[in-house]
């Protein structure tokens, strides 16, 4: 697993691009070998930190793509800040990533 | 991170670190809406998440392709003038379970959110915007193909 | 259809009527299954199979030992069918290829 | 008599001469074909294959390609290449002299082992030369590394090679390969990628042939991994029930050698998403 970030500087707003590596089975596809059908298995939550606090959350259900990408904007951080990015999946495994604003 | 190449000291602190983070577990973690993400219809969905019936809006401005390029990546953008928006959802009409994902916005959020979804088939997309108590949506058809050929 | 596919057909036609022995049959068809297989790695080795002919051959000899004889005759016919077409493919191609090149 | 004679000398040099054309004519006759047939598209753009082509779906990727899935694979790629020790000691910079910048190198024609070695090629032999395993080929570490490397000749120009009567004969293989009908529905290459490019097979649209190998390894959302270009030719030959080659046989080699040289001149632009 492995979380990719990138936070971008736009004026008075960090840009911040984020990739997570997970397969977001979505429990409706079936194995072609043996007929079964292949449980759901997916992020379901994946929050960002700056200084610990929270900054933005989201809620994932498997009907986001096979590695999935946000982006999303706020405001606060500056140039040279870094933003803790965490996420949690339905079997409880965690993977996270850091990033420094440029 | 590789754990063996820290001194033991490092990792002491390390841990002592997560130690303190797993004090606030709730913030950290929120718990994941299931009966939203359960629902069958966008309105069931929406009225799980913000006890709310919606209200088209055309403040919402949702972003998808006409016709997706791929089922399994079709891209989605949603962002609003509204103020003090507190919660952005995406919806898929045409998927088993409508909700795709949420966004929960804190006051540092800016009102501007992506990400890429799955869609079985053709099929509206949603946007639903809350903010001040009020849920406020905006829907965009987009058309799937099914692939022919593409080895 | 081919000369080849066709008395090919025939034997089959015979012995399916005549009633053979079981292990006359067994000889039989082991025989014709593997004059099929043949073919296909002949053409397996100039890079001319067809992507079903290993998998429909295995099928007939599964059916073949499953007792369904006539099953395993359709899929070894079938299997031998290919093999030969992706051989002809072969040898009409040594050549055909160059009425296709852009000039 | 005597001239009947002669006039059959002149007529079979005269069609050997039109079919076993020079590899550099056979390639302006190439490029000129896609040029007449798509000239509303510039000629560096061709590496986009049909997002050249349509530009609803040249949109989308674009949004992808700003943060695409295969950036996972090309850090991946990086640490296999960079932090990997062989069991004798040496590394993949041992056997690359261009380091990460190696992939504008490949595919060449190595006279002395009388073989084309594509880069994925030269990935196997670096490790068994040191005493390693060979990787797989079609996906996995190797189209990890192959991305990275990728990544550091974005830009640079295709300069394939075609000289010495060897390298001659294996780009006549990979030509004949390309041309030639085969799998139970009796297609070749040609017949998808060269007259019917730009049209629709369903919902897809055939990519043209200028321009297909430049941008390997690609992220295929139908695969949900980043895969080599062998693997790609896999599914071609699936597609038309063919049953498909191992991956740096010599005719998927020959056939890469052929394509690279038929794209001489455009920029290596991979790794890339595709459908």
């Amino acid at each position: 697993m492995a979380i990719k970030g990138k936070a971008k500087m736009l004026g008075d707003v960090v840009q911040v691009k984020v990739l997570m590596k997970h397969v977001m089975e979505t429990g409706l596809r079936v194995d072609a070998t043996t007929g079964e059908k292949i449980p759901a298995y997916h992020i379901t939550e994946a929050t960002c930190f700056w200084n610990g606090e929270e900054v933005f959350r989201t809620n994932f259900g498997p009907a986001v793509s096979k590695n999935p990408y946000l982006s999303f904007k706020i405001k606060g951080p500056q140039v040279g800040d870094t933003l803790n990015f965490t996420s949690i999946d339905s079997k409880g495994e965690t993977d996270s990533g850091d990033f420094i604003v440029k | 991170m590789n754990l063996t190449n820290l001194s033991r000291r490092t990792a002491l602190s390390w841990f002592a670190y997560l130690g303190a983070l797993s004090v606030i577990p709730s913030q950290l973690f929120a718990a994941w809406p299931k009966d939203a993400f359960n629902s069958e219809a966008v309105n069931d969905a929406i009225s799980e998440l913000y006890g709310q019936a919606p209200q088209d809006s055309d403040r919402v401005k949702l972003k998808v392709p006409e016709i997706a390029e791929n089922g399994a990546v079709v891209p989605v953008t949603v962002s609003t003038a509204i103020e003090d928006v507190e919660s952005i959802s995406v919806y898929v009409e045409g998927n088993p379970n409508p909700l795709a994902a949420t966004f929960e916005l804190t006051p540092y959020a800016v009102a501007s959110v992506a990400t890429r979804i799955k869609m079985g088939e053709t099929s509206n997309v949603v946007a639903a915007v809350y903010a001040s108590g009020n849920v406020y949506t905006a829907t965009q058809e987009v058309k799937v193909t099914i692939g022919g050929c593409g080895g | 259809m081919s000369a080849h596919k066709r008395l090919f057909m025939i034997c089959f036609g015979v012995g399916l009527m005549t009633s053979l022995s079981a292990e006359e049959a067994q000889l039989n068809f082991d025989t014709q299954w593997q004059k099929a297989e043949d073919l296909r790695l002949r053409a397996a080795l100039i890079g001319y199979e067809w992507r079903d002919t290993e998998k429909i051959l295995r099928r007939s000899r599964e059916e073949y030992e499953a007792g369904n004889k006539a099953q395993a005759l359709s899929l070894l016919s079938q299997g031998y069918a290919q093999s030969d077409a992706a051989l002809a493919q072969a040898t009409r191609e040594e050549d055909g290829w160059k009425r296709r090149v852009i000039e | 008599m005597c001239l009947r004679i002669f006039s059959v000398i002149f007529m079979c040099c005269f069609l050997s001469c039109a079919v076993w054309a020079d590899p550099a004519s056979d390639q302006t006759a190439f490029k000129n074909y896609f040029y007449k047939k798509f000239p509303e598209i510039p000629v560096g753009d061709f590496i986009n294959g049909v997002y050249a082509i349509d530009q609803t779906r040249r949109q989308q990727w674009l949004e992808i390609e700003e943060f695409p899935p295969y950036d996972i694979a090309i850090d991946e790629g990086e640490i296999l290449f960079n932090e990997t020790v062989f069991s004798d000691g040496s590394s993949y910079s041992d056997c690359f002299v261009d380091g990460k910048r190696s992939k504008k190198n490949y595919p060449y024609f190595d006279v002395n082992r009388n073989t084309v070695v594509t880069l994925e090629l030269a990935i196997n032999d670096c490790r068994v030369s040191h005493g390693e395993q060979p990787l797989k080929y079609k996906t996995g570490d190797i189209a990890k590394i192959s991305a990275y490397l990728a990544l550091h000749s974005r830009g640079e120009i295709i300069e394939v090679e075609v000289s010495g009567e060897a390298a001659i004969n294996a780009y006549e293989q990979g030509k004949k390969y390309y041309y030639s009908k085969r799998g139970q529905l009796n297609f070749a290459c040609v017949d998808c990628h060269v007259a019917s490019s730009g049209m629709r097979i369903r919902a897809e649209i055939l990519s043209p042939s200028l321009g297909h190998v430049s941008n390997f390894p690609v992220y295929r959302f139908k695969w949900g991994s980043i895969g080599t270009l062998h693997r790609r030719f896999s599914g071609c030959n699936s597609q038309v029930r063919a049953k498909p080659l191992a991956g740096q046989s010599e005719q998927y080699k020959n056939l890469e050698y052929f394509l690279s040289y038929m794209s001489n001149g455009l920029k290596f632009n991979g790794p890339s998403t595709r459908r």
